[in-house]
């Protein structure tokens, strides 16, 4: 049975149909990747997995249960699935650790010893156990967004979305980000992740989806379509990026 | 001197209350009258000037003297040394009896009653600097800002008595019905003064002199008459 | 004719001054903590469109906002009695205060709140907090970190506003002022040493501010890099 | 004793109010235009022009309103220079005024991005011209909603220009009230006269706040 | 001779020194790329060059005039250097063709319909012609970095300095920006550009600089440079963003 299940789903922001009917399958410990033009709903698409934005129509399982169009409670679902953000979203006045340990002290209920060793477990993970009493705005933009990872990692989530996350960061730190994301991958975490990083997508994930004006436009293989793209849009789209 | 500069430019600068009726207050057209206001008149005319009325506070009532702003204060002003220091005192011009009323149900008689009583009294005023002198230590003088402020806060229960003139008191239990109100006891009789700045020896004489004629012509009788309903005392 | 300034004559009255002046910085102290903590539950309420408070909160604000000071003391100490509410000149001078400052600091921590990103309350939402959660972990000391100095400001202006409670024989700093003109008719020094006074205290609050923001807010040392 | 009926109330309370209009924009005008040359000298690229305006600031930001026209009007009369009642108000107001718009538009200043004067320093503009073209008119855009915001705390501010013996509203409405011994029904009169004053500038302010929101 | 001419500056902030004796000769026509880590002091150098930032020891000239540290009056100067800002800076409150008149009728007292004719001509090169009168944020961002070209060009300056123009926009609105800066390198025009397009610097750069903590690590033909770093430093970072 697949972990994520997305079936027919749509999406209006006022006049605008941003997602026209999303269907995809995503089983456990599957990466896959999320490509397309900006605007074509890629963000919108990952942000209706956790119930950040609500859907119009279709349904949205996670892990066996439904998320509902219009529910409140969303909570037990944010506890299966875990985001990592462009822009990191760290929270500033709390030190990288304390960003870690937060939501284990304050949604789980853990105790803060507890706790404190849970985080700086995540943190080791991401390879920043030494800058655990940092601010955020202490460290370079690779290293906050390592915390952000420990940080959803820590809540030990069924699956982790990330939105393009190292669009935001200069481009030798890119790699310390991605190869965080790549040994999670590798450890049979469950990923759905937006990127702009084709060499990567291609290498790590198991399955690419190219989203296009709102729809599925293609999806597949990823070591076969960035040769052989179905679609003169992919093909057009991946020429322009590379 | 002052009394040249008056007479030169034809104009006698008066500060006067408008918070504090019947000595001075404002009628319906927005300009004071009362008790005060025709003395000041009274002594203009006499000057054979025109009177320009300043109305003011207790607070700056001073100053405007001390400055020259004004040339004479007639704000039913009380005596005492302290304040004499800075200024000088023509001769009394007004009665006035203040006391402490209240309730009828108090059964207060005296100042020793006072022991822990709430009074309210206007500050700065004669009635605040007496009471101050002969309440005893466990009584509370509430001071507030102006008449007003002060029969307010009687009327409306924060304060058990309240200290002030007497034809203040009549006024008040005239008009309203909120609380009743009677004279438990008369604290003194401290007349009013006008006041002239320091060393204005000339223009203070001339004063005395103008306040001297007109108890004697009976114009003073008849100011009292009109703003207290009572004859000017003897032993003004 | 000249004016002989006797300061002495005021200082004689000293202690006066000093009792008035503990007054005012006590009122002020209990008017900011209980009017700041009024002030966040309301802006709460109207950034976060809580019905029906946020509706509450709106009228308390503009209707505080747009009437005097004074009117509003009157209205407490002279006005309430009537419907059977009797307090002290002093309570209804901090109750005053309070909801005085409630409505001026409702408005500025709810700019606070609403400068918070968006990507902050959605880290929160997808960490699975609660919306007060979000409120009390993640929004509030940011918040009130960037509308400190805006608040510090607001404290001042209502402690310099509380002179209007010795209308009510509140004895704080300028009825001490006014009772002792009224003894020594000494308005010009006593006014002069009243206001020096009031800078002082304007100083020392903004100081005491700077300190607890930056210890208690902030919590962190301030070197050049945490200035962001 | 005098009687008050109503309508002499409203009418002692509509001459006030037209001179706490008459005070409030008197404050506005001046305080705008000292607040402007504040401001310039607030962010100056000069210590002492710096440190001399920031202290103005602190000093009439931290003494009470009343006290300033006290000492402006007696205070300097005793130095033996006549000041007119006219000249006091409008300087002290000028003063208060002048010191909050100035502390209000430096903040809207230094929010505008380092990037801008970066810009048009690169494009060889000078000081003045950057200010001129560039900063001020965003700054401007910016700064509407809490300057229109501070003239409702003008409105009510004027109330203490009675200690220099402006019977403006609030002055009418105490002398009123002695007058009548009716506080409750005068104050209430007097709070309704504020609002109507103040309540179209904070719906405008409001207003004004809501629209630059919607553009960035 | 040479059109800019920098000789063995440096630069302070507080304890940090960050140019450590820089020293660079750009000719007429040159188009010299600017690479390295970030925080290798790339932009401190390129701001050095029009006076944003004053030095503190050393000497730059541009067109025989000499920049002198702490001077006050740099109008000259910033005439004749051009530049162009990674965040594009635009001014939010004019329109884009005010944008690029402004400084032509402020600074060099143009009348306004010269100016505005003027101003089309260069919105015309970046190829924004019909956008002359969109407010900037009704512009995507690959647009705004056009005006923001126009804008300097405009007051056709003798040389124009790009701190990684293309840093800020999606990755499909990369190209746009580069073929107008390459249009212009085409064209003659003296560039001095920091950039993190490694392609684009290797095909349209006469020269390549590699900066290292202050300091010029390794500077020459890019074609060769970067089949052939001489340094393992270069080498790395040739490999980290490729
Ligand atoms: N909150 C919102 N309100 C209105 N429109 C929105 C909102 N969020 C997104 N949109 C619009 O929906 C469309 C899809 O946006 P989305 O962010 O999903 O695109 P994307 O594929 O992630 O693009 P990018 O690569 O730029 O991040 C865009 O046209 C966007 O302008
Ligand atoms: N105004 C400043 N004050 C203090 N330090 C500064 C300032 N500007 C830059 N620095 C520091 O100088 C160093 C070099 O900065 P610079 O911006 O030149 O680097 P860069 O090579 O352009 O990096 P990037 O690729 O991140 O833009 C960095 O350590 C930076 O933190
Ligand atoms: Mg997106
Ligand atoms: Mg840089």
């Amino acid at each position: 049975m697949s972990l994520v299940s997305i079936n027919e789903i749509h999406k209006h922001f006022g006049d605008l149909h941003v997602l026209k009917g999303i269907t995809m399958d995503v089983r456990e410990g599957d990466v896959v990747t999320i490509i397309g033009r900006s605007g074509s709903g890629k963000s919108t698409l990952l942000r209706t997995i956790n119930g950040l934005e609500g859907i119009d129509d279709g349904a949205i399982h996670v892990d066996g249960t439904e998320l509902v169009a219009g529910q409140k409670d969303l909570r037990a679902l944010r506890l299966k699935v875990g985001m990592v953000f462009q822009q990191f979203n760290l929270f500033p006045h709390l030190k990288a650790g304390e960003n870690v340990m937060l939501a284990l002290k304050v949604v789980k209920g853990i105790s803060k010893a507890e706790a404190r060793e849970m985080a700086m477990a995540a943190m080791t993970k991401v390879g920043l156990a030494e800058k655990f009493d940092a601010y955020p705005d202490q460290l370079s933009g690779g290293q906050q967004q390592r915390v952000a990872i420990a940080r959803a990692l820590a809540m030990s989530p069924k699956v982790l979305l990330c939105d393009e996350v190292t669009s935001a960061l200069d481009p030798e730190l890119v790699n310390e980000v991605l190869n965080v994301v790549r040994q999670l991958a590798d450890e049979g975490m469950t990923l759905i992740m937006v990127t702009h990083e084709m060499r990567f997508a291609r290498d790590v994930s198991d399955k690419l989806v190219f989203m296009h004006e709102g729809r599925v436009h293609e999806s597949g293989d990823p070591k076969h379509l960035f040769v052989n793209p179905g679609t003169p849009e992919l093909s057009a789209f991946i020429q322009s990026v590379s | 001197d002052t009394l040249e500069d008056i007479k030169q430019e034809g104009v006698l600068k008066v500060a006067v209350p408008q918070d504090f009726p019947p000595f001075g207050s404002i009628g319906t057209d927005m300009k004071p009258q009362g008790y005060d206001i025709d003395m000041a008149t009274l002594i203009a005319n006499d000057l054979g000037v025109d009177v320009e009325l300043i109305p003011v506070t207790s607070a700056n009532r001073i100053p405007f003297l001390t400055t020259g702003k004004a040339d004479l204060v007639i704000s039913s002003l009380g005596k005492n040394p302290d304040r004499a220091k800075v200024i000088d005192f023509s001769e009394p011009y007004a009665p006035f009896f203040n006391g402490v009323f209240g309730p009828k149900a108090s059964t207060v008689e005296g100042a020793e009653d006072l022991d822990g009583k709430m009074i309210a009294v206007t500050r700065g005023s004669i009635e605040d600097l007496e009471l101050t002198k002969i309440a005893p230590d466990s009584a509370t003088l509430k001071r507030f800002e102006d008449n007003n402020a002060t029969i307010s806060a009687f009327l409306s229960g924060q304060t058990d008595l309240i200290a002030t003139g007497n034809v203040v008191a009549a006024a008040v239990a005239e008009r309203t019905s909120s609380r009743d109100l009677e004279v438990k006891f008369l604290i003194k009789n401290s007349p009013c003064y006008v006041g002239v700045a320091k060393g204005d020896t000339a223009l203070i004489a001339k004063v005395n002199d103008i306040i001297k004629a007109a108890r004697e012509d009976g114009r003073l009788n008849d100011i009292s008459q009109r703003w207290l309903n009572a004859p000017l005392p003897e032993q003004l | 004719m000249a004016y002989e300034f006797d300061f002495a004559a005021t200082l004689e009255y000293g202690d006066l001054l000093l009792k008035g002046a503990g007054f005012t910085l006590t009122l002020t102290a209990v008017g900011s903590v209980f009017g700041i903590t009024l002030g966040i539950a309301c802006a709460i309420c109207r950034a976060w469109e809580i019905r029906p408070f946020n509706w509450i909160a709106t009228g308390y604000v503009e209707l505080i906002r747009n009437t005097p000071f004074l009117v509003q003391l009157f209205f407490i100490f002279f006005g309430l009695p009537e419907l059977g509410v009797r307090m002290s000149e002093w309570q209804a001078a901090v109750l005053a205060m309070v909801i005085n400052l409630g409505a001026y600091s409702t408005e500025i921590v709810r700019a606070g709140v609403q400068a918070t990103l968006k990507g902050q309350i959605e880290a929160g939402e997808s960490l699975a907090f609660s919306r007060f959660q979000i409120f009390r972990h993640i929004v509030l000391r940011p918040s009130l970190q960037r509308v400190w100095p805006a608040l510090s400001s607001q404290v001042i202006i209502v402690m310099l506003g509380s002179a209007v409670c010795s209308q009510i024989a509140t004895e704080e700093l300028t009825f001490a002022a006014n009772f002792i003109q009224s003894r020594n008719f000494r308005a010009f020094e006593t006014y002069a040493i009243t206001t020096v006074i009031y800078f002082l205290m304007a100083l020392g609050i903004r100081q005491v501010f700077n300190l607890f923001g930056r210890y208690v807010i902030v919590r962190r040392p301030l070197d050049g890099r945490a200035r962001a | 004793m005098t009687e008050f009926t109503l309508f002499d109330m409203l009418r002692g309370l509509w001459s006030g109010l037209q001179w706490t209009l008459v005070l409030s924009l008197l404050a506005f005008v001046l305080g705008g235009i000292v607040g402007l040359i504040v401001l310039f000298a607030r962010i100056a690229d000069n210590r002492i022009l710096q440190a001399v305006s920031k202290g103005y600031i602190e000093l009439f930001q931290g003494t009470p309103l009343l006290m300033q026209l006290f000492m402006l009007f007696f205070g300097i009369s005793l130095l033996g220079l006549d000041v007119s009642p006219w000249f006091a108000a409008a300087l002290g107001l000028t003063l208060f005024t002048s010191a909050f718009l100035a502390e209000i538009w430096r903040g809207c200043v230094e929010s505008i991005p380092r990037g801008q004067w970066e810009a048009s320093e690169s494009l060889a503009f000078n000081y003045g011209e950057q200010m001129r073209h560039v900063i001020l008119p965003q700054a401007l855009r910016i700064a509407i909603p809490p300057t229109v915001g501070f003239s409702v705390q003008v409105v009510k501010g004027t109330a203490v220009a009675s200690i220099i013996g402006f019977t403006e509203l609030t002055k009418t409405g105490t002398m009123i009230a002695n007058a009548t011994f009716d506080p409750f029904l005068v104050y209430g009169l007097v709070a309704l006269g504020y609002f109507a004053l103040c309540w179209p500038l904070s719906l405008f302010a409001r207003r004004l706040e809501g629209a630059f929101h919607v553009s960035g």
